[in-house]
């Protein structure tokens, strides 16, 4: 299941769905982001996050997909807020749960690692000095490559 | 999944996050044409000039048909929605 | 922070206070190990963990120093149940918040690995034709290996 | 954080899991002897016969003294917690 939503979300509530998956389950990794007070620039105050309606969903859903083809997938779970966060915001959520550990783990870094640079999503930082859009890191796209 | 905003004979073109801010637009429409692709849609607009030259520029930018990611190359065709950005950065 | 015990733990309480580390915390990864219905046997109705008290928190202890050397971790959690367990109960939990995403799931998918194969606890898998004690797996040494 | 169930003079040796069961001990002491390694532990231990067998048998048994894992080879002095366990399968 896919949101992309400006609220809040609850990762306990999202933990015990993964949960409820049957006597199968024997492994659940989660990853949260949170916005953190030093970025591209230092002294972030807040974020704000723009997307592309649509294409967005399109895109998680196929990298879902990809996952569940790669490992044990019983259960996947991305939550992606947009609009205006602030410091030590919850901004996204992966969770896979799965009948072995590594399927888990390693389904859960796939999806996040390749949202990061296919999912169209664009960063704002607010500072004290003014605000700037974010630079994609070559280091992500790197990362991300590692999957392929 | 597509929630296109198109017309039928036109070609929906949009813009997000610095490109939308820089060019000072979200959304325009074109005429089709036979044969067009992507990259002949952004040496069209690059020819307004200001702003709009960084659509050839230095800069990376990414493109969607239909809500895919496309490449230069894609052909276009009457009711697409093209769309245009710079790198992502989510998550 | 370690704990051993035969009480179940509540992954919710745990991500709060792993999220309540200042604004440089980016990345929060966990992973929750629970009983399946296929172990070593089909059919496990339930598991009996035995484990060295002492030993085991001195292990586990290491391993979170050498995480902390290796991978930039702000806080780390784990929490391993001994005793009696039932079909879907929680077994292990390890919780990592780091500064950058790499880090939190390199530090999480380490601790867990590495706890399976040097971590003094075994496990015993309860089944309809009886019980037996599970024997350790070739590919968790591999596994394991990979971090050397 | 050693927790020893030690006495002075003496090597305590602690068995887990399946060997503590197949052995119908959790805990022995033995006396301490100049030069003496955990691999004469086991040979002593395994000339009972019966389930003590097994310690010198094909099954692999993990070793730990004073509770960090050990070789054959390590040294144990008087006063010394060995432990002697199948291959550990937590997590």
């Amino acid at each position: 299941m896919i949101s992309i939503q400006t609220a809040d979300f609850d990762p306990a509530a999202e933990y015990a769905a993964l949960r409820d998956s049957g006597a199968g389950t024997g492994a659940i990794a989660t990853f949260t982001g949170l916005v953190r007070d030093s970025g591209d620039m230092k002294g972030v105050t807040g974020l704000y996050l723009e997307h592309y309606p649509g294409m967005t969903e399109q895109v998680i859903g196929a990298l879902i997909e990809e996952a569940s083809t790669r490992w044990n997938v019983r259960k996947a779970r991305v939550i992606h807020r947009i609009g205006h966060l602030a410091l030590q915001d919850q901004i996204v959520f992966v969770g896979v749960c799965s009948a072995h550990r590594e399927d888990a783990f390693a389904a859960c870094q796939f999806v996040m690692d390749a949202l990061k640079t296919s999912a169209p999503f664009w960063k704002k930082e607010m500072t004290a000095s003014g605000e700037h859009w974010v630079e994609q890191k070559a280091s992500d796209v790197a990362r991300s490559k590692t999957w392929d | 999944m597509t929630t296109k905003t198109t017309d039928k004979d036109n070609i929906t073109v949009r813009f997000f996050a610095r490109l939308r801010e820089e060019l000072g637009t979200d959304q325009l429409t074109m005429p089709a044409q036979p044969g067009l692709t992507t990259a002949q849609i952004l040496a069209e607009l690059a020819r307004r000039g200001g702003a709009w030259s960084q659509l050839q520029g230095s800069q990376p930018v990414m493109i969607a048909v239909n809500q895919t990611m496309a490449k230069p190359s894609t052909p276009v065709e009457s009711g697409d929605e093209v769309a245009f950005f710079p790198p992502v950065t989510g998550g």
